[in-house]
């Protein structure tokens, strides 16, 4: 089966990427565009079926190694 | 004071990191309970890494003066003058702690802090270095922790612009739960140039420059200085997030408002923020300063008081400017896109206000919050010495051969290539004497003068003998420094400890800052600034003491700078200084015979000064291609590094008689180099030397392709290379974290 | 010859650009600010130098790229002006469309910092004439996404017209294996406009123009332009 | 209003990072895991509330500035 995990910066953390787009929006004349946030997004696919498996594997490749929960948090959405 | 405090109880003391006694301190002080912002204050200026209120009493009898020093420790960076109306300012940090959790951010801001003190005292950085420690190879951390931190120091670096030169990598399982990661920068400046943090003039505005202020690394300086548990990964403080690029277009707007005459005093804001920034400006200059949070930019809303002095968002300075210059200095800030506010003044009555929301936050004595930090004269017991081995006594290798091959394959005398070529360490143009050798070596803009840089320590030693350990560092540095031609002429200092309430520990301390002291005054090579990490130990048990040393020399054109590559065949090999065979502590010891025992090689300061100074000498006469002073590892295994660079071969005469063979090819005896000239100069160099009272002897002649030895050993150049490049690789492949 | 150098923040190889300039092509290059809508007067070349534009954030060059100024490189380019974009410079110019194609982070995902050879596939352009055709020249590397990468429609275009500039290879000449420092697609260093008269370059050879430096392989291509532009003028 | 822009590699371009986390991912015991690729993900806030304009908005940036369309597809997601 197929997953998506997007792992972004926590709240408050300093998103220096994100900061960069906007002014570049900004001077490209793209109007409108309050805040940008840069996350990372994995598409995985699995060998399993089974939803509850899933996501027990997917919970721990985000713990030891797809996000760094000092500064981001990780969501996992089996597709 | 402000409403909605919180009650001072033991606990919320205890979190600040606060001994019961200091607190009673801090109430003497003030007469009255703090607040919970003031108790942020005081938790920050008092914590260790500010304060350095258990190392401070042994620094001061560091020798830290000489005719060519500019600004000695206490300033965000060291000054020494290089001629022609230069100066260097350097300074080596820690960010031990912050890099063990977040490896890539906390060696990217580590690098990230160390440029701003060195571009704040009006210097453009001109070159990195660093000193790593990881734990055992075997430790499942060690990988990742190698990994991230590399690409930490390189990410950062490499985008401000700056090469990394140099630097030095060991592992030991005595780092397994507490890595080092010592970042040094070196910056030129003009000698009349030299800013400073210290404030004048009452009601001047002080003034905020760069990133906004967000949640970052609040209690992070509390952090640096607290020991690891094992659960610390759980604990998850903020670590701070590096944006180099802010960094670099703030080291432009800086430079930019520096040279046009605006600044009066500046300061970074580096570990407690905008605290720290602020009382050292005030105090430095016997002024008040009073700040209006209101006026901070920051990048979250509702932030607190105590959350905005506490923050350690990164690429943020602290300056009063020339009031006529101020619309000037914001027009600069404003065209590299960095913010700019006035966030407070300077006052006549030595206190340190926080305005914030309309109420006084904290209102504290400003010189107090630094002269009357706690100092402590903790007890200390020296090390026991540990027996002298005679090299006699320990069974030479089954071969010589297959001794050499594994040493130079091992992980702390392997190549480490596979780090530096993760740094740009050519950009700017400038780099004559790369990586891969003793010291760097950079012109100094379009020449002919250049500065040579190291970083050095050998732990081993220093936890068998701090005070031999401590000598045998700063001997080191200076050693690496004479060997590329240069002068050396002061140093910086990380002393990376555990935890200093353990009186052995301390006395490791203190025997390493002995021994350090000692040296630098031997060498005249004065400690101009430096950095002290205490706690690092996890689960009781400490680090090997580690008191890297930065080095810094001078040499009046690079174009007479040597590296360690043989630079052709029939060049004859001239050892210098005395070899007894000293195998204790030695790389020897530990990786064939798998024992880590003994006295280290003591060391002689005074011909350390005669052999380096007559090699400099002839070094500098152009009688010398190539040259190597003799570390880890012993006189082989130098060979073999000088053979690999230059990929030529040698031929060895046998040990002499009185010097077991074992002793001669792997001791560790101080004091000594290998130097390579042309058949024609070395009748010359070996009388130049004897006239000098140095001892020395020719050991044998470069060529072919192998590195012959005696009887046993021939060891292809190619052979030799491939054990030496391949560890680090192949260690580093078996993981792919990203 | 005139020569422009462009300045986007985060730019850090500007100062090695411009000395290169001076000591191997004999021109003093004007610095052109990001935010500047038009190039000097009479601009007969136009680098844009390497580094980290805009901290590279989003990804290389992408901002950049995207600059007013980029306007006025186009138009330039489009005249048959030369611009050379070296490094940062290169990823610039492709996230610019001056030149087709991407730059993909490195194979072995490192920044890799190292000395390199390279092969000068062909010496009757601007850029390569003081070079030999075939001329192995040893410069350096220095960066994290230096992947050349462009769709197979691409890729035979630019092979089939000729526009490879330089190929990594090893010192006897030998393409492919580790010589390829990055996983250039057909071992791409660098590639030449459908004109000739753009040349971007993952590369440093403003970094080996004197010998103490550690040697002088990259002084051709500043020699190269500064006699191009000579016989022009 | 908020929105998701998800950026992936094309299918064919080689994706270096999504095989280096498959090869750690293994070698750190994380088994079951077939396949990664990477991708970038940006939260986006708008100052607009109407979708059609939002939808306009987020297509010109990332057109113009957030995927490079030679290797890289985009999607709009509004929240
Ligand atoms: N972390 C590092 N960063 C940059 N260069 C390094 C690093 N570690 C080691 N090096 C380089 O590798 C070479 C050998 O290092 P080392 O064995 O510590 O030298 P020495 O024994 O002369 O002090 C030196 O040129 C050093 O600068
Ligand atoms: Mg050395």
């Amino acid at each position: 089966m197929k997953a998506r995990v997007t792992v972004t910066l926590k709240n408050g953390v300093l998103d220096p990427q994100g900061k960069a787009i906007e002014g570049a929006l900004r001077s490209l004349g793209v109007e409108g565009v309050d805040s940008v946030r840069q996350g990372k997004m994995f598409e995985v696919e699995l060998a399993t079926s089974d939803p509850e498996r899933a996501k027990t594997l997917l919970k721990e490749a985000c713990e030891r190694l797809l996000a760094n929960t000092v500064v981001e948090n990780y969501s996992i959405e089996l597709l | 004071m402000a409403p909605n405090e919180p009650e001072m109880t033991p606990e919320l003391v205890a979190e600040h990191g606060l001994k019961p006694d200091e607190y009673s301190r801090i109430l003497k002080l003030i007469g009255r309970e703090p607040t919970i912002t003031e108790l942020g204050i005081f938790s920050a200026m008092w914590n260790e890494h500010c304060s350095y209120k258990s190392s401070r009493l042994h620094l001061r009898k560091l020798p830290t003066k000489a005719p060519w020093v500019i600004q000695g420790p206490g300033e965000n960076a060291g000054v020494i003058d290089i001629g022609d109306g230069q100066a260097c300012v350097f300074k080596m940090e820690s960010h031990n702690h912050p890099s063990f959790i977040e490896p890539y951010q906390g060696a990217a801001t580590g690098v990230g802090g160390i440029l701003r003190d060195v571009f704040t005292m009006g210097a453009r950085p001109v070159a990195c270095l660093n000193l790593l420690r990881f734990g055992a190879p075997e430790h499942p951390k060690t990988r990742h922790l190698v990994s991230g931190v590399v690409a930490g120091i390189g990410g950062y670096g490499n985008s401000f612009g700056v090469p990394t030169v140099g630097g030095s990598v060991n592992f030991h399982t005595r780092y397994d739960g507490n890595i080092l990661v010592n970042a040094m920068a070196v910056g030129i400046a003009k000698t009349d140039e030299i800013f400073y943090a210290t404030a004048t003039g009452i009601g001047r505005p002080i003034v905020y420059l760069g990133s906004k202020t967000g949640r970052d690394g609040i209690h992070g300086a509390t952090m640096a200085s607290a020991s690891f548990e094992a659960n610390a990964e759980e604990k998850r403080p903020t670590v701070q997030v590096g944006d180099p690029f802010s960094e670099k277009l703030l080291l432009e707007a800086c430079l930019e408002i520096m040279a046009n005459g605006c600044v009066i005093a500046i300061q970074d804001m580096g570990a407690a923020g905008l605290t720290s920034s602020a009382v050292e400006m005030g105090a430095k200059g016997g002024l008040g300063i009073e700040l209006d949070l209101d006026k901070v930019p920051c990048r979250e809303t509702g932030m607190s008081a105590y959350e905005m002095m506490l923050s350690e968002s990164q690429e943020r300075m602290l300056m009063v400017l020339r009031p006529e210059k101020e619309q000037e200095a914001e027009a600069i800030f404003k065209k590299w896109g960095l913010d700019f506010a006035i966030i407070g003044k300077t006052t006549d009555t030595k206190r340190f206000v926080i305005k914030h929301q309309g109420l006084v936050k904290a209102d504290l004595p400003i010189m107090e919050l630094g002269d009357e930090a706690p100092l402590y004269d903790r007890p200390h017991v020296p090390t026991p010495p540990k027996p002298v081995i005679d090299a006699a006594s320990l069974t030479p290798p089954a071969t010589t051969r297959d001794a050499l091959l594994q040493l130079i394959g091992s992980p702390d005398l392997c190549s480490k290539r596979w780090v530096w070529e993760q740094y740009d360490h050519l950009i700017l143009g400038n780099t004559v004497q790369r990586p891969g050798g003793d010291s760097a070596v950079i012109r100094i803009g379009e020449g002919p003068k250049g500065l040579a840089m190291t970083t050095d320590v050998t732990q081993r030693y220093c936890e068998a003998d701090p005070v031999q350990g401590g000598r045998q560092a700063v001997a080191e540095a200076w050693r690496n420094i004479t060997a590329s031609g240069a002068t050396p002429l002061a140093l910086t200092d990380n002393l990376n400890f555990g935890n200093p309430e353990r009186p052995e520990i301390m006395g490791q301390l203190v025997g390493c800052l002995k021994g350090i002291g000692e040296a630098a005054t031997a060498l005249d090579f004065p400690i101009v600034s430096g950095n002290v990490s205490l706690y690092n130990e996890t689960q009781g048990r400490g680090i090997l003491p580690t008191p890297s040393i930065g080095g810094v020399g001078l040499i009046d054109d690079v174009k007479k700078s040597v590296g360690v590559a043989f630079r052709g065949e029939g060049r004859a090999l001239i050892l210098v200084g005395q070899t007894q065979g000293w195998l204790g502590q030695s790389m020897y010891l530990r990786e064939i015979c798998g024992r880590e025992e003994g006295a280290p090689p003591p060391v002689d300061l005074a011909a350390e000064r005669r052999n380096g100074d007559a090699v400099r000498k002839l070094i500098l006469s152009g009688h010398v291609e190539s040259c190597h002073d003799l570390s880890d590892g012993g006189l082989l295994i130098a060979l073999a590094e000088m053979a690999m660079a230059g990929g030529v071969g040698a031929h060895l005469d046998a040990a002499p008689a009185g010097v077991p063979a074992h002793g001669l090819w792997f001791g560790e005896d101080q004091a000594r180099y290998i130097l390579a000239c042309v058949e024609g100069a070395a009748g010359d160099v070996l009388k130049a030397l004897d006239a000098a009272g140095v001892p020395a002897r020719r050991i044998g002649v470069t060529g072919g392709d192998a590195l012959k030895v005696d009887i046993d050993a021939s060891i292809s150049v190619s052979e030799l290379s491939k054990a030496h490049e391949g560890w680090l690789p192949g260690f580093m492949a078996a993981s792919a974290k990203t | 010859m005139r020569a422009a150098v462009l300045l986007f923040p985060g730019l850090n190889r500007e100062n090695d650009a411009m000395r290169a300039l001076q000591q191997a092509g004999g021109v003093k290059p004007t610095l052109v600010w990001h935010s500047d809508h038009d190039l000097p007067k009479g601009t007969d070349l136009v680098v844009v130098p390497g580094g980290f534009s805009y901290g590279d954030y989003l990804r290389c060059g992408a901002i950049a790229g995207r600059a007013n100024i980029m306007n006025a490189v186009r138009a330039h380019a489009e005249r048959g002006g030369l611009v050379l974009g070296i490094c940062n410079g290169f990823q610039i110019l492709c996230e610019s469309g001056l030149l087709p194609g991407v730059l993909m982070r490195n194979s072995n995902l490192r920044f890799i910092c190292r000395m390199q050879h390279l092969r000068v596939e062909r010496n009757d352009t601007p850029f390569t004439n003081a070079y030999a055709k075939g001329q192995i020249i040893e410069v350096c590397v220095a960066h994290g996404e230096g992947n050349y990468t462009a769709a197979a429609d691409t890729l035979a275009r630019l092979e089939g017209e000729g526009r490879v500039a330089f190929r990594y290879s090893d010192s006897a000449g030998s393409i492919g294996g580790d010589a390829n420092c990055n996983g250039s697609m057909n071992d791409i260093a660098g590639i030449y406009s459908e004109r000739f008269n753009v040349l971007g370059m993952m590369p440093h050879p403003e970094n080996l123009i004197e010998t103490i430096m550690g040697g002088t392989d990259g002084r051709g291509l500043f020699e190269s332009l500064a006699a191009a532009t000579a016989k022009a003028a």
